[in-house]
């Protein structure tokens, strides 16, 4: 395969020097970052700027390695494999007639495998440099023992003379004995109301408006007391078949009248 | 140390050394961390240290033949300070220095007795912390409870001349401050104020 | 500080201030700690005490606008403990450290695809562990994915003032190196697009 390659001398020259190189190389197997990693270690032999590495070169290079990887029956992860594919293939087409190329061209994919090299490189180098510089514990030390600094927290109080006799008037007002009284509001009994309407039943057998039983002149509270008491006294006698009642609508005025001796029987 | 203030280098190392040391470090132990270098220069460099430092914020002491840095004395307010937080009493604890300002001198059992609920230790921890109220002695009866008064920080605080300023009972009422309505208000619109664990806002150790 | 080299009253607060502080400390954290002085006071102090320590054996230091002391780089070999108190980088955490600095912020995603390979969950852990990357947030794309950025704490142990001091950080992007390769492959095909003699190049070192 290499001699297929058709490289140069100084190509096949690095490839040596790889090989003779190769105890270690092999030897670090697990110590490759992934196969852009092995790519990456494989394009420094070349010893030029990573903008001027030969791509087929270093396909080589990495092929040349895979191989005696296997020869050795080093298990090799797959993606290594697969890289080598994709790297045969790169190389067959960039060695292929330029009319018979796809798109992407090779020298896309070359360039771009080039431009991914050079930007692992610039990271392995900055990692290097980062890790070079004076570090804390290693290189540069800080104080053993501080002293602290300490923020202590006081709490300072706060109130007002009116939330004080506020607070007094309310313990005051809790703590005071206490008079019930219940208001003696006018009110119509239930009994009451029954005998007024019974009797005003009896006047006449004419339809009335219940409004018509309650006491003329009464003031308001005992007004709605005497209607409500006169409405369930109405329901009542209905209920006892002595009188029937009537409403138009909602709200309209409910009429009362006495039910005639035997209707209901 | 020489005249333009250039520290030489068993100076600087033995700064650098003290500054990074964990423990105060004896003149040998210097010496040996420094590569075995005589003690006497350890000295000689200590003592040009401790001049130039003298003047400074950080002190280098020593103390039972042991070397350190520390805050320059006149500093050592900076290591530890105060920072005030500014808090409005709780209720219970309003209303226990009512109690005690409208009272005084009172004994604890005499304010739960008032406020007709109990009064956690907290609730009075905190009135004195805020240096408005005092113990003034104990009561002469069986047990002999202690009894608290307010303090001249009380009076300042609350801008009163002297306790007789209190608006009194008939005042109080005047103002409606005495109004059951507004207790039920108060009972409306916030918790239960006769809950006693309100008093456990200030301190844990309710009964 | 004066011609005669004592230090103003300011100078030393700060000094001692930095000297007894457990952690870095900005200008603001030093100024309210200090009583609330103005900022621009603390930093005239900061620059004197600065000069003040350049020669001695610790040196005043700013790393992400912390300002703390720390022992003289030179003297490294004369400190060095017994058991190294630095942790142990993998190959892989340091490579992912330096992508995320350089590149902050970051994706996993993105991370891998410099690398060619992907990234174990151990990897950020130990990072994040130490105190150095941390959460950045989403990178509002299809998946929202976490994306990367160093810490303060980074900075400091790395002995750098801020992203910038990173080495060689200007020359790396006047390069274009921390670009994506998409952009680069742009930028490259826009200049010579389907450049015949691109081909050759790759092999003109044949004879």
């Amino acid at each position: 395969m290499l001699a297929d390659a058709g490289a140069g001398s100084t190509d096949a020259a690095l490839v040596q020097g790889a090989q003779a190189g190769d105890e270690a190389l092999y030897l670090e197997l697990d110590g490759w970052e992934g196969p852009l990693d092995l790519l990456l270690d494989l394009a420094r032999r070349q010893k030029v700027d990573l903008r001027q590495i030969s791509i087929l070169a270093l396909v080589d290079q990495y092929l040349t390695y895979i191989e005696r990887a296997g020869a050795m029956r080093l298990e090799l992860a797959a993606d290594y494999l697969v890289m080598a594919a994709w790297l045969a293939y790169l190389k067959s087409a960039l060695l292929l007639p330029k009319e018979e190329q796809e798109d992407p061209s090779p020298e896309e994919l070359a360039l771009r495998l080039q431009l991914r090299l050079q930007r692992l490189g610039a990271m392995r180098e900055a990692a290097a440099r980062l890790m070079g510089r004076d570090r804390i514990g290693r290189d540069v030390f800080l104080r053993g023992a501080p002293e602290g600094l300490r923020t202590d927290r006081k709490t300072v109080w706060r109130s007002d003379m009116f939330a004080l006799i506020q607070a007094y008037g309310q313990v005051k007002a809790r703590t005071a004995p206490r008079i019930y009284h219940v208001a003696n509001r006018p009110v119509m009994t239930l009994d009451s109301a029954l005998e007024r309407v019974s009797a005003m039943l009896g006047v006449t057998l004419e339809w009335m408006e219940i409004r018509d039983f309650l006491p003329p002149h009464a003031e308001p509270a005992l007004r709605r007391s005497a209607l409500a008491s006169s409405f369930v006294a109405a329901l009542e006698l209905a209920r006892r078949g002595r009188a029937e009642l009537a409403q138009d609508g909602a709200f309209a005025p409910l009429r009362i009248r006495r039910l005639k001796e035997g209707a209901t029987a | 140390m020489n005249a333009q203030g250039e520290p030489g280098m068993l100076e600087r190392a033995v700064e650098a050394t003290l500054f990074a040391a964990e423990e105060p470090m004896t003149v040998e132990a210097l010496a040996a961390h420094l590569g075995g270098i005589e003690p006497s220069e350890v000295r000689e460099a200590l003592a040009l240290l401790g001049q130039h430092y003298a003047a400074r914020g950080v002190h280098l002491v020593e103390r039972g033949k042991r070397w350190h840095f520390e805050t320059a004395p006149d500093l050592a307010h900076l290591l530890r300070r105060e920072k005030e937080q500014v808090r409005r009493l709780s209720r219970a604890a309003t209303e226990v220095l009512a109690i005690i300002a409208y009272h005084e001198p009172v004994s604890r059992a005499e304010i739960e007795s008032i406020r007709g609920v109990q009064t956690s230790a907290g609730t009075l921890d905190v009135l004195m912390e805020a240096g408005w109220i005092r113990l003034a002695g104990r009561r002469e009866v069986p047990g002999r409870p202690v009894i608290y008064a307010t303090t001249p920080e009380f009076l300042d605080h609350f801008g009163l001349e002297s306790r007789r300023d209190l608006p009194g009972i008939d005042e109080l009422r005047a103002a409606g401050l005495l109004d059951p309505v507004d207790e039920a208000m108060e009972a409306a619109m916030r918790f239960d104020p006769d809950d006693p664990d309100e008093d456990d806002e200030e301190g844990s150790d309710a009964p």
